[in-house]
């Protein structure tokens, strides 16, 4: 059974200096904002940190980056208009950068989950993300080898969890959730609400309870605005 | 193999921006599933018919993506590869990150519509970095969209505003991609890469705004 | 959208002499008994198979075998005390066997319809079942080469389909399905009930339609048995 | 690394399989994911209290598998890796077959407890063929199960009916898989298989109705 955390900075002490982190998101959703939050609270440096962007604006990720406090970041798309604090960190050689096409990252993830050592993937074959890496013709078409992607500690945000852990996401906000839930050796997970084991349909679980190891209870704005609380949620222990 | 016929299809216009996404709407076999790239390929989704039941993948986790949210629509928990909020419809389904690109890499989409800097005559793709040295790079989805589906199909002026060919013999611009694209819809015209007496190439399929011979005059590629 | 079949022969129309077949279930849970049977009426042959098993008893796949129409089983495990037909044609040299550890099975499957050339597995290292293959230590671990299994039709179950062949399973029935949904190039299911579009909740779509060629249905008897036709189906189209 | 102390715990009498199945399940850390083989490991879920608040796993999809299925219970679509009815606890989770086998590979499971034909002083495991010429091979999940855990536990007798020792200094038999097994359970004692100064064996933790000294004696295998 995961650990109920009473607040996101009780959550992300799993975080340790020279951590790699896995952090959840797509743009805003998905993205566990308070957990990142805390973490730069934490005071945690010299972090690895896997996220498909690199921060943006002046919040969560990019001030963390602000703070010098990530050495390299694993991502498909660091450029943004509001990326600024990372494209000033980069251009000053204070940040690492490892740019990864973003299926290749969704993979790369999953293959640290699942125990698979490495893959051969067509995305990136003859390309400058590929150079220096191993490649093989495969029954005529080209593919490059990529290694999996394992972090120290996930942070990702769901819907709802039970007290087993059992995670279920929303929409488009499910994304790289999953697949960093099982590339961790330890995963925090923020939640709009905790609801009684037994609650979740099992047929509906999409990430199962053993993936997870801390779950704390974040109530977030747009469940607020979306009116939501299930007849079931309102009994959540 | 496509069959190579002598006179495309002509009219006396370049294609305006909404001309050109409706024809790519109009190519779009019924029944397709079908991933917009970011940018002009997006308003392909405009011109498209309910009677194409053409279903849109968003490579961020869903299929069965509906038209852009408006007002009270606007849900932070659904939104497209572009950021921008987006409509579910009947028949959707989420999936997660690994999966949605499975599902790309695995060829099971039919076609996807990408922008593009530059394609080569072969139908490689640059289209994800200009190779400025001092640039930022990134790349997000490119690579994995651009190698995914069936059918690659790319939307892009003919020249740049110099009047450089974006169509060119070989690529100048970092690869996204070899030998992926098999369409180029264009402002001047729109070519099927296909392979003519074992060469592989461009054939004019429709031209606008210029002729056959004025577009082959300013290509430094043999057009099929 | 799928084809929506009249009858389970017409569904497995797909299949042709020398076809792969890939075939659900384990044990009988989300065995396509009707699509088997009827692909026994059609009369194909010289098939490669893949299931878990390898026909039991009297019926299904072990008739296909009987009557010497799978010329190649791929599966985990062919020796039950019921596999008297493939014991036969297994010892009278009349069917090759391609044996593999059931979840590098699962994986090679699964690679076929994520478009990965190849993946490293532990499973199988320094075994018989690896003998001839690559092998490559990754990080002080050793993994074996496997490549993946395509179909060229997978015959499968499910509880539900809508009409754009979304698909949802029933408990551990669900198993091989949605691998093998993406792994053939045509996906042929058999389902209890097919719903109106829209009846199906997006987040709990386990094989979304774009996997499913043919639909048919085949009300099962453990059903009618459960007694369930929710409100829902009732007017299902 | 196990401590190695000199004097194993004991009794008199060898174990029955009941005790036997008694002793894994006491030995289970409360709050484990555990997967227990076809055969005499199965039985250990009879011996799990509520208390240890251990999860099941099943590699044929399913988290959170209850006891057999009797009567009314019995569901043809819930089954265990044994194909035997079984039932569905509070807080059960499905999945398919790859999610399934990648969440045992991935190591996410605690404790894989196996049955045995044999069994390596450095933990190779042998339990899926006998090697006989004419016998027609099936594996099943034992390939997985063997690699997949964070820890591999054996249940076996400790010598076949003619008194060969199955703890053997290297395996006769065809490797299921290499170095994997890190516990023996057995009716004649209980081994770790461990390091000791640099050298990795069993160390007898508990011996039953034999004394150190004879299952020393019998085994051609060194003990730590």
């Amino acid at each position: 059974m995961p650990a109920i955390a009473e607040s996101a900075v009780e959550a992300v002490s799993a975080v340790n200096d020279g951590s790699t982190v896995l952090m959840g998101g797509f743009g805003n959703a998905g993205q566990p904002m308070e957990l990142i939050d805390a973490l730069l609270e934490s005071g945690s440096t010299d972090l690895t940190v896997v996220n498909n962007n690199a921060g943006q604006g002046d919040a969560g990720l990019a001030l963390l980056i602000k703070e010098r406090r990530v050495k390299k970041i694993i991502c498909s798309f660091p450029r943004q208009s509001d990326s600024w604090h990372f494209d000033t960190a980069y251009r000053a050689g204070e940040i690492e950068l490892e740019l990864v096409p973003q299926g290749n990252l969704a993979e790369r993830l999953r293959a640290a989950g699942a125990g698979i050592g490495a893959f051969y993937t067509p995305t990136g074959y003859g390309t400058a993300l590929a150079e220096g890496k191993e490649t093989r013709q495969i029954h005529g078409r080209n593919y490059v080898l990529e290694y999996p992607l394992r972090g120290d500690v996930a942070l990702i945000k769901a819907l709802y969890a039970d007290h087993e852990g059992n995670l279920v996401y929303r929409k488009t906000a499910r994304n790289f959730g999953p697949v960093m839930a099982a590339a961790a050796a330890q995963t925090v997970v923020q939640v709009d609400q905790l609801l009684p084991t037994g609650e979740i349909d099992p047929e509906t679980v999409i990430t199962p309870g053993l993936y997870v190891d801390t779950i704390t209870v974040v109530p977030s704005a747009s469940a607020a605005a979306r009116g939501e609380a299930p007849a079931d949620a309102a009994q959540a222990a | 193999m496509t069959e190579i016929t002598s006179a495309p299809a002509a009219s006396a216009e370049r294609l305006s921006r909404q001309d050109l996404a409706r024809i790519v709407a109009r190519d779009i076999t019924p029944g397709s599933f079908v991933n917009l790239g970011i940018g002009q390929p997006t308003t392909v989704a405009d011109y498209l018919t309910p009677e194409q039941r053409v279903t849109l993948h968003t490579e961020n986790g869903m299929l069965g993506m509906g038209p852009q949210a408006h007002g009270d629509q606007i849900d932070q928990d659904l939104i497209n590869a572009g950021k921008v909020p987006v409509t579910e419809l009947p028949g959707a389904s989420y999936f997660h990150h690994a999966d949605s690109f499975a599902m790309m890499r695995g060829g099971h989409l039919d076609v996807c519509v990408l922008g593009a800097f530059q394609v080569s005559a072969t139908g490689d793709l640059a289209n994800w970095s200009t190779g400025a040295p001092d640039a930022i790079p990134a790349v997000g989805g490119a690579m994995d969209l651009a190698i995914g589906a069936k059918e690659t199909w790319v939307m892009m002026s003919l020249f740049t505003k110099d009047g450089t060919p974006k169509l060119a013999p070989e690529l100048s611009y970092p690869v996204t991609g070899l030998g992926c694209v098999t369409r180029i819809y264009t402002d001047c015209g729109i070519f099927h890469i296909t392979e003519h007496h074992g060469t592989r190439g461009p054939h004019l399929v429709e031209a606008h705004g210029l002729s056959r011979e004025e577009i082959q005059n300013r290509l430094e590629v043999d057009l099929l």
